[in-house]
């Protein structure tokens, strides 16, 4: 049993209560924990991606119980690599927000950051549909307190709004497991996967409703239009360095889409075919566009990130939506680029906030503004799908991988278009904050400070900088990234594999743990007729 | 016979239940709104026990004693809000 | 040197400017000649092998999944513009570090020239179009930067935005041309492709990758209706104009078109299409530039005219069309990089650009006239320069071309531009330089360093002697060129001296009209500025603020800030797509029969749905409403009881008052009653939907309750296992603390964090202006008198721990009985809770020992704990062990670690509560609110205190 | 005896609550009992702070006797109300409120006697005195308001303050 | 009964849905309310109904037992739902407190300036 | 013989148990002013469910062999609860219907406690503005 499979969750979970419990009054202390907590889950990602690179699917059954029974965690190329994503964007957040200052403007930061982190991560190793659910809801709600983070009239507003909209994805969550469950009677991914791919004609009319209804689910989470709404005033009123964490979120949605669709859902099974074909891939040009339209429409820098976010999330779902290998794996090339770059774009945002307030202006001339408009360029091309940085291999990935399909004209102007007024809108902005600034009247030495001096503004610097450079690692080494991603995409679409490890068990017989008594099911019965653990039974002692 | 009396005593609760729901909507008082839906807590118990005893199960007497708790909180929230507003001071 | 590094040292060298510009102008400047010069050699390396007809590689996977390599060649169309980019940039490199100002960044200039000069030699020495294309877009956002360079005016930014939106469409649009050709020809590499024109030519794709190329061909290169951008550029720094506009980056279209010459011209399409545009592009340009006033947009309207002629040239499609091509772009270079510079020095001295303002500086700039007199003769194609020799193998082209059955318009055109093109070459030289020496210039010109006029003066040289010994100097090159634009061996005659021939007289022609047309310019420039005629950047900057403004409205209409809408969307949609889903499975008859209606049910049923109507209807006043929900809670608790789920009834009442007392103390601060603020056709549409949606799941929950599972539930193997595996009899809670004990762990982590986030909103609420106002607010409602009536606190101060002796005995009975550390939690808390209501918050906080956050936590650790004590038997996270006890005189006892696990739960449910309880409640709190006595109203500590006064 | 004192806080309730462990667990067995007496323990210690001031009791025993009237009362009190429900019009009702001076002042005696009062024949406490030397009684149906009072003040009042003070 | 229990969920969302539909943020809450127990219902509903056979074993008797797997399941829902609605409460109040205004829905209040 | 009279235990307090529940919350329809209103529930609907407790704890005795303890745990409760949930529901009456003039004198007392300003009864001074 190869515990490290579950650090990633209880690393985490166990330094959160650890900081409310013992640190609560203690900074500093808050911050040592919550990074070594973020460096470990780093090593730990890097130690799963290796082993889960040879293509080996690894288990981890919890309690000991067999799928489908009890919950498993599963371990393969596409969990490995959305854990070390998850990993490396924390550790980064987590850091500017040290430097930013922003984690000391209100409570509980680090053990809240430190939950979400393993909301994430348990919903990317969980194989389990309703713990699925679980980590969701656990990621949700750190996410609701992060996002509230320092407080203020406009985030509360925008704050009930997020938390509002998600609570209805929340129950529409289990009216689909409901369903699902109702028809196959199992919650196991894999099980589930069995299962459809078997289901007797009669009942696919149920079963599609609840696949239909889980997939919007998802599709909220990954703000697919037209259930993209809550994104935009969630993350521009958000703390930015929060925003930069939620770049995973979308993630999550896209991770479970790309998951439940090729594993228990996939276009080639009888019961799920032609469920989403005539409009999900429709439905991702659009949100490609409608994010597209408002990077050009923001009049608020917060607004431009989230937008950029939406308009990569269509082209990541463009490529989901074609469901062929090619087209996963391009997916799964672009899921990394778009983190690292929304991340960063909201990191740029806050410091550009920070300094001179968030509306897309000429505002007098910021502190570090050379350094600060040089890494928005960057991120700014990265965004785009500009050459040279890796968002613009994934849009040819992309593009390549749509070639054969019949919208192809479509996703072909829809992506190139999107790219086109993204940059329009991004050049329009990052001309007025750093550009126009330089044309207004102010004193030769005059220099706006940030409101809220940071604790240290090198290691704001030095996080985006670093997260950039990851992108630019993320361009150069495309060719083993894109071996590991078609192997992945493999993967993905010949399930076999993982089908086979998970449910390898399920006729494990279940040993008694206290041998002794295994020889009768109720062994209380033996000793004394009436302790039988009935209503008037005795065992209440067992503390 | 046992039979009967049950189910008389179900019929009679189940009116009851009825009647407190008469109350809560039409009532003028929003005093007896809070006595009827105290009166439902308490009309729910002699059901959960009657179902229990109908079963045969004791199963259901945490549901019971629970209720008869929670019911009185419930109760007193209701009316100390209307009392203070204020229900924690 | 390797191609490379050749390709590389322009990037690396941009690393270093911006980090030397602290040790000097010159230290940088030196550092960015030191890469070009660096790389001019190393490409200079392989002049011989390039001349001797062989064609250098170098290659690299990268992104082999796609095709796209990091494969360079050097062929002599290659070989030809690195020599150009290389070395005039080395050019302006030196004239860079003159003209620029104290004020100027030299090091951000530096390196993004330097990043420019890297993508433009990246583009011509690709071996790969994908490749290509990087470097192709690389200039874009370099030149970009160049053209914005002087970020304080509005023309620059302008200016950087125009080059940036045209070009990157064009190279968008080339994107999807390249990926076509690319599928054509079954590879991305560009020997591969050259090697494939009759595929491509034949392919149905051809014409759509045609278009997309040129697309990113034409706006690169300036090329009508997309030449506006280049003019607007020009407000980028002169040392910018005069490479990215004249020698290079305006180059890079022609480049292209050249380079994928064998495979791409030939066809009609290829004719028509870039033939004409070249040709239209040529006299439009021509003729505007004659009526700029700006030395720079006059030259930048001249560079578009003369890329419209090498244009027109490889659009002829021939190979002798090629030839004249290749020699013009060589001495277009020339002349008009040494032009740019002339024209920035004038501005650099006389402090204007405006010809009306110059005029006489012959007098006063001598040396800087004659670069200038010399340039411009041969951009006017005056004999012996450069110029002459290529606009006389295009006029000569031009007299033998066809256009659609007719011999005379091409000709005619091109004369004609030839005409204009000599009109504004003497217009620069006349209006600037000849004439009376005026007072009134805004500077004090006078010619410059020789570093400043350095490089205009080699050029300069370059013109005459290639216009005198053009064979020896540049045929040799122009050769190889020639060879790889075409993939033969065409004939190259470079002669000053063709004989009488068509061109001649065209020329002679050109010459004259040119000259007549100059004396007539001031009557002429009338005319063009009373002549209605549409203003490119209007429209341009018209359509960009047109999509603006619908991209604002889309956004802004769309993102209204109205969740109630979205809401109602995803509600739509969601039915939309389930009603699709489920007509297009197929659903069997049912298998169950349905169950018979008792009265219980129905009564129930009946106080469900009459409640939920009232809620419907009663909304609006929030503390009945909050009542109605009461009887919909119990009456949901009372059908799981009747439901055979015991367990779920308990917790849905337990939950049921807690969320009661929250919502309680939450409205406390709010408004108390909800107005009428939509419109009736409004509540109707919502009621519709919510209908709807309901309709949907009813019928959604009935078909599936009148059908049995497909297959066996896995929850018989949780019944079969329970007490076996698990040791408890209580399925449900054996499923929760042991088969799926980590939802459970989840769970409680779920509610631990909705604590600690509530208090985290205290916090902020409370160290804000809110504040203030909660302890200046006055209760909006009657307060009645006796907070903490005496009755009520005996009566929970006797409850409490009988409560807490219930969640005991709930929490120990849970995992064989309904039950469990979930249940028990909320009694707990309750019975706390009861004590903050009975006797006050300061009260029962001062006597709670223990901190929220720190039970919170220790319940989480203590699940955890319990998890990971497994490991010890390796054996996975949670598993659990129970086993059997006996001590004497006691019976027998179980002890599991489940309990254990149970317990985390039960103190993380207590801690959750309570904290987000008591946040709540620290809304209310005033200071000064009396703590030390539970009860208002005691006449016994009034006695007593009546005693103590007696006494005292 | 101190020590014991504050491990012990209340011996009453650590007996009433053993006993009500019994009844939860609903079968009398040694295992039951320890574990009883164990929480019966754990559970006063714990909540000491919430119950500062032990109540103190002259005659514990008198209690039994007292509750055993009060239910009978209890029992009687429901087919009174029964009968004015049923067949008494409201017009014939006469309800009143009437002032019940106190003579007892602990807070828990006070309680105990407005718990009973409501509980007991067609009256309830519904309000204490400002100073707490009255309690406000609602009737049902009081003809005659005073002897209500004389029977509260003889049949319960009088007993509890033998049992508290 | 089956079809008092569906029609009864069917309700239940409907009310929660057209009350999430509401302007302010405390009908949006008691709606989300009402949809927690549609939600919750359906999802105990998926075992099948069944009357007097509580997932508790018994010795006595062989007797079926209503499905617990959703009721283990319904029961993590319905303590999740009560996190989330104590934070929705919260932050709504935080969200009024501060504003002085409930209405859920936000409007633009920045305007910036174009861009030259 | 015994069994019989167990039987006989059950019917009748099945029976008054239903009756009183049944006149319970038929008391709080009829009664027609508030503070009469509270009788009928408070006393007549816990008789009522005590009733249907010891028909059930009879029952147990009877067919079970063993007495049950719960359902007598369950009636304490509701006796101790009843007249907190009483006196709250009066003073609620009290304080939103009635004037100290209504209500008969407190005695040596100045007020009925529900009628006290909030300066009387030990709470902070309400601060103006
Ligand atoms: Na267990
Ligand atoms: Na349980």
């Amino acid at each position: 049993m190869n515990h490290l499979l579950i650090a990633p969750v209880v690393l985490p979970a166990l330094v959160a209560p650890f900081i409310i419990m013992a640190l609560r009054y203690h900074i500093d202390l808050q911050r040592v924990f919550s990074v070594a907590s973020c460096v470990l889950l780093t090593v730990i990602a890097v130690a799963l991606t290796a082993q889960a690179a040879d293509g080996t699917v690894q288990v981890y059954e919890l309690g000991n119980w067999q799928a489908p029974f009890g919950i498993v965690l599963v371990l393969d190329r596409l969990s490995a690599l959305m854990v070390l994503l998850t990993a490396v964007l924390g550790l980064g957040v987590v850091l500017y927000a040290m430097g930013s200052g922003w984690d000391e403007r209100g409570a509980n930061f680090h053990a809240l950051f430190q939950f979400q982190l393993m909301g994430i991560m348990g919903a990317f190793l969980t194989g389990d549909a309703f713990n699925l659910f679980v980590f969701f809801e656990v990621l949700l709600i750190a996410s609701y307190g992060l996002m509230i983070h320092g407080g203020g009239t406009r985030r509360f507003q925008a704050g009930v709004q997020y938390v509002v909209y998600n609570l209805i994805g929340s129950s529409l969550f289990l009216f689909a497991l409901g369903t699902l469950y109702a028809v196959t009677g199992t919650l196991n991914m894999a099980d589930l996967a069995v299962r459809v791919a078997e289901l007797p004609a009669s009942d696919t009319a149920i079963l599609r409703v609840g696949a239909i209804m889980l997939l919007l689910v998802f599709a909220i989470k990954a703000a697919l239009l037209p259930l993209h709404f809550w994104l935009p005033a969630s993350y521009a009123n958000a703390p930015l360095p929060v925003a930069a964490l939620f770049a995973i979120m979308t993630k999550v949605g896209a991770y479970a889409i790309l998951r439940m669709y090729t594993l228990v859902f996939a276009p080639d099974v009888p019961a799920a075919a032609g469920l989403m074909e005539a409009w999900l891939l429709p439905a991702a040009l659009m949100t490609a566009a409608i994010g597209a339209f408002g990077v050009l429409g923001s009049r608020e820098i917060g607004h431009l990130a989230a937008f950029g976010a939406i308009t990569s999330v269509g082209t990541l779902l463009t490529a989901i939506s074609l469901f062929t290998p090619e087209a996963a794996a391009a997916a799964i090339y672009y899921i990394v680029h778009s983190t690292f770059t929304a991340a960063a774009l909201f990191l740029i945002a806050d410091m550009v906030m920070e300094r001179q307030g968030g509306e897309i202006t000429a505002k007098p001339v910021m502190a570090h503004s050379g350094l600060i408009s040089a890494l928005f360029f960057v991120a700014a091309i990265a965004m785009a799908g500009m050459p040279p940085l890796s968002g613009f291999l994934g849009k040819l990935l992309v593009l390549d991988a749509a070639r054969d399909h019949a919208l192809a004209p479509w996703v072909w102007a829809v992506i190139l278009i999107s790219s086109l007024v993204t940059i329009l809108g991004l050049a329009r902005a990052g001309t007025a904050i750093f550009w126009k600034s330089h044309g207004l009247d102010t004193p030769e030495d005059y220099v706006a400070e940030a409101p809220n001096p940071a604790p240290s503004t090198a290691l704001t610097f030095v996080t985006v900088i670093g997260l950039l450079g990851l992108l630019g690692l993320y361009t150069v080494a495309a060719g083993p990234v894109m071996r590991y991603a078609e192997a992945t995409a493999a993967d993905l679409f010949d399930r076999r594999a993982y089908v086979e490890t998970v449910l390898a068990n399920r006729d494990r017989p279940v040993e008694d743990p206290n041998d002794a008594h295994s020889h009768d099911t109720f062994h209380h019965a033996d000793h004394n007729e009436d302790t039988y653990p009935q209503p008037d039974a005795q065992s209440e002692e067992s503390h | 016979m046992i039979q009967y009396a049950y189910g008389f005593a179900y019929a009679c609760f189940s009116l009851a239940l009825l009647m407190n729901l008469w109350k809560i909507i039409f009532a003028k008082e929003t005093s007896d709104r809070i006595l009827a839906l105290d009166t439902m807590f308490i009309n729910a118990i002699a059901l959960i026990a009657l179902y229990g005893v109908a079963l045969g199960t004791e199963i259901f007497f945490e549901a019971a004693l629970i209720m008869a708790m929670l019911g009185f909180i419930s109760t007193v929230a209701y009316a100390r809000f209307l009392l203070r507003g204020n229900i924690i001071e | 040197m390797s191609l490379f590094l050749i390709a590389a040292l322009p990037f690396l060298g941009a690393l270093f400017p911006g980090l030397l510009i602290r040790a000097g102008r010159d230290a940088c400047a030196f550092a960015a000649g030191l890469a070009s010069l660096l790389a001019f050699v190393g490409l200079m390396t392989h002049a011989p092998a390039i001349f001797a007809g062989e064609v250098i590689h170098a290659r690299v996977d990268w992104l082999p999944q796609l095709g796209l390599s990091a494969n360079f060649f050097l062929d002599g169309l290659g070989f030809l513009f690195a020599t150009l980019i290389l070395s005039i940039g080395l050019l302006i490199i030196l004239y860079a570090r003159f003209y620029l100002s104290r004020q100027d960044p030299m090091g951000n200039f530096y390196t993004y020239l330097l990043l420019f000069q890297g993508a433009m030699v990246g583009i011509v020495t690709s071996d790969n179009i994908l490749l290509l294309l990087i470097f192709w877009e690389l200039t874009s956002l370099s030149s970009f930067l160049l053209i914005g360079f002087w970020k304080h005016l509005p023309e620059g930014r302008q200016g950087a935005r125009m080059a940036l939106t045209v070009t990157g469409m064009g190279g968008l649009a080339m994107i999807a041309g390249m990926l076509i050709l690319g599928h054509i020809a079954g590879s991305y590499d560009i020997s591969v492709i050259l090697q494939n024109k009759e595929a491509i030519q034949s392919s149905d794709l051809y014409l759509p990758a045609l278009l997309l190329i040129l697309l990113g061909a034409f706006t690169k290169s300036a090329q009508f209706p997309f030449h506006f951008w280049l003019p607007h550029a020009m407000a980028a720094p002169t040392p910018v104009s005069a490479y990215l506009h004249s020698a290079t980056m305006v180059k890079a279209g022609l480049f292209l078109m050249a380079r994928l010459w064998p495979v791409l011209a030939g066809t009609d399409a290829w004719f028509y299409i870039v033939a004409t545009t070249g040709l239209v592009t040529m006299l439009l340009g021509a003729v505007i530039a004659l009526f700029k006033d700006d030395l720079k947009a006059l030259l930048a309207f001249s560079t578009v005219s003369h890329l419209g002629l090498i244009t027109m040239l490889l659009g002829f499609g021939t190979k002798a069309a090629a030839v004249g091509a290749v020699f013009h772009i060589i001495n277009h270079a020339t002349f008009k990089a040494a032009l740019f510079m002339t024209a920035g020095i004038v501005d650099h001295e006389a402090h204007t650009r405006d010809i009306k303002r110059l005029g006489g500086l012959r007098h006063l700039m001598p040396v800087t006239f004659t670069i200038a007199l010399v340039a411009g003769l041969s951009m006017a194609g005056i004999p012996p320069f450069n110029g002459f020799l290529s606009k006389e193998m295009m006029l000569e082209l031009a007299a033998h071309t066809d256009w659609n059955g007719s011999h005379l318009l091409v000709p005619a055109l091109a004369t004609l531009a030839a005409l204009f093109s000599v009109a504004y070459s003497f217009r620069f030289i006349a209006h600037t330089f000849l004439g009376p020496k005026r007072e009134d210039y805004p500077g004090h010109p006078h010619d410059p360093g020789f570093g400043l006029w350095a490089s205009p003066a080699l050029l300069t040289v370059l013109v005459v002697v290639i216009g005198l010994f053009s064979g020896p100097v540049v045929g040799p090159l122009v050769q190889v060129t020639a060879d790889a634009v075409t993939g033969a061996h065409p004939k190259v005659y470079l002669k000053l001296w063709h004989g009488f021939t068509p061109a001649l007289y065209m020329s002679a022609g050109a010459i004259v009209g040119g000259l007549l047309l100059l004396m007539l310019h001031r009557w002429l420039d009338r005319a063009w500025n009373d002549a209605p005629r549409p203003e490119a950047k209007a429209i341009f900057e018209g359509i960009i603020a047109r999509v603006t403004d619908l991209a604002r409205g889309i956004t802004d209409g769309l993102h209204n800030g109205a969740i109630t809408r979205y809401a109602a969307i995803m509600v739509v949609f969601t039915l939309a797509v389930s009603i699709h889903a489920y007509t297009s499975g197929t659903l069997g008859l049912p298998t169950r029969k349905m169950m018979e209606i008792g009265l219980l049910p129905a009564v129930g049923w009946l106080l469900l749905v009459v409640a939920t109507g009232c809620i419907l209807l009663l909304h609006r006043n929030r503390f009945l409403s909050l009542i109605l929900i009461g009887i919909v809670g119990l009456i949901v608790s009372l059908s799981f009881n009747y439901l055979s789920a015991p367990d779920l009834a308990l917790t849905q009442i337990s939950v049921e008052v807690v969320t009661i007392i929250l919502m309680l103390l939450a409205l406390n601060f709010m408004p108390k009653d909800t107005p009428i603020e939509t419109p009736p056709l409004t509540r109707l549409r919502d009621g519709g939907i919510a209908v709807a949606a309901g309709v949907g799941i009813a019928a959604l929950a009935y078909a599936m309750l009148m059908r049995d599972f497909s297959f066996e539930s896995i929850s018989a193997f949780h019944a079969a296992n329970s007490y076996k595996g698990g040791g408890g009899t209580n399925m449900v809670n054996v499923i929760l603390v042991d088969f799926r004990g980590f939802d459970t762990f989840g769970e409680i982590i779920v509610l631990g964090i909705a604590a600690m986030v509530i208090y985290a909103l205290t916090e902020a609420v409370l160290a804000s202006k809110v504040r203030a106002y909660l302890l200046n607010r006055k209760p909006d409602m009657l307060m009645a008198g006796d907070a903490h009536p005496g009755l009520m606190v005996v009566v929970t101060r006797v409850m409490m721990p009988v409560a807490l002796m219930v969640a005991a005995y709930i929490f120990f009975r849970g995992h064989n009985l309904p039950g469990g550390g979930f249940i028990a939690g909320l009694i707990a808390a309750i019975a706390v809770v009861m004590q903050y209501m009975a006797s006050g918050f300061g009260w029962a906080a001062e006597r709670q020992r223990f901190p929220y956050h720190g039970i919170i936590g220790s319940g989480v650790l203590v699940a955890a704990a319990t998890g990971l004590g497994a490991w010890f038997n390796n054996v996975p996270f949670l598993t659990s062990d129970f086993g059997y006890v006996h001590i004497e005189p006691l019976k027998e006892f179980e002890l599991a670690t489940a309990a254990l696990f149970d317990l985390g739960v039960f103190l993380a449910v207590v801690g959750a509560v309570l904290l987000a309880l008591e946040s709540l409640a620290r809304f209310a709190w005033q200071p000064g609110i009396d703590t030390d006595h539970a009860i208002d109203i005691n006449p016994a500590r009034d006695d007593l205190a009546a005693n103590e006064k007696n006494e005292g | 005896m101190k020590i014991l004192n504050r491990l012990v806080p209340h011996p009453y309730l650590t007996l009433m609550l053993t006993v009500t462990w019994l009844m939860l667990v609903n079968r009398f067995s040694l295992n039951s009992l320890v574990f009883g007496l164990f929480l019966g323990l754990l559970i006063p210690f714990v909540t000491q702070p919430f119950w500062p001031n032990r109540p103190k009791l002259s005659k514990p025993l008198n209690l039994i006797g007292y509750v055993a009237v009060v239910l009978w009362d209890i029992v009687v009190a429901n087919f009174i109300v029964a009968r004015i429900v049923l067949f008494m019009p409201n017009s014939r009702r006469q309800p009143a409120f009437v002032t019940v001076p106190l003579d007892i002042r602990t807070p828990e005696a006070i309680a105990m006697l407005g718990g009973t009062i409501t509980m007991t024949p067609g009256t309830v406490t519904c309000d204490i005195s400002s100073e707490g030397h009255a309690l406000l009684v609602h009737c049902l149906h009081a003809p005659d308001p005073e002897s209500e009072v004389a029977t509260i003040k003889s049949r319960y009042e009088a007993r509890l303050k033998e049992i508290f003070e | 009964m089956e079809l008092l229990v569906a029609s009864a969920i069917g309700i239940l969302t409907a009310a929660g849905i057209y009350l999430m539909l509401r302007r302010r943020t405390f009908p949006v809450i008691l709606g989300l309310s009402l949809l927690t127990y549609g939600v919750n219902i359906f999802l105990f509903a998926t075992g099948r109904l069944v009357t007097g056979a509580p997932p508790i074993l018994n010795k006595y008797a062989e007797v079926a037992y209503a499905d617990p797997l959703p009721q283990a399941l319904v029961l993590t829902a319905i303590v999740i739902s009560f996190g989330m609605t104590a934070v929705v409460v919260m932050i709504a109040l935080a969200a009024y407190l501060s504003a002085k205004d409930d209405n859920i829905n936000m409007t633009h209040t920045t305007e910036a300036g174009e861009d030259a | 013989m015994m069994e019989q009279i167990l039987d006989i235990l059950i019917v009748v307090f099945a029976v008054l148990g239903g009756f009183f529940g049944l006149l319970g919350s038929f008391g709080l329809l009829k009664l027609n002013d508030p503070v009469s209103r509270l009788h009928a529930p408070t006393k007549t609907s816990t008789l009522g469910v005590g009733a249907i407790l010891l028909a059930s704890f009879f029952h147990s005795w009877g067919y079970d062999h063993h007495g049950s303890s719960h359902e007598l745990l369950i009636l304490m409760f509701l006796l101790v609860t009843a007249p907190v949930t009483a006196n709250f529901i009066a003073k609620v009456h009290i304080s939103r219907h009635t004037k100290p003039e209504d209500l008969p004198s407190p005695g040596e007392d100045r007020l009925w406690a529900t009628h006290m300003q909030p300066e009387e009864n030990g709470d902070a001074p309400q601060q103006q503005g």
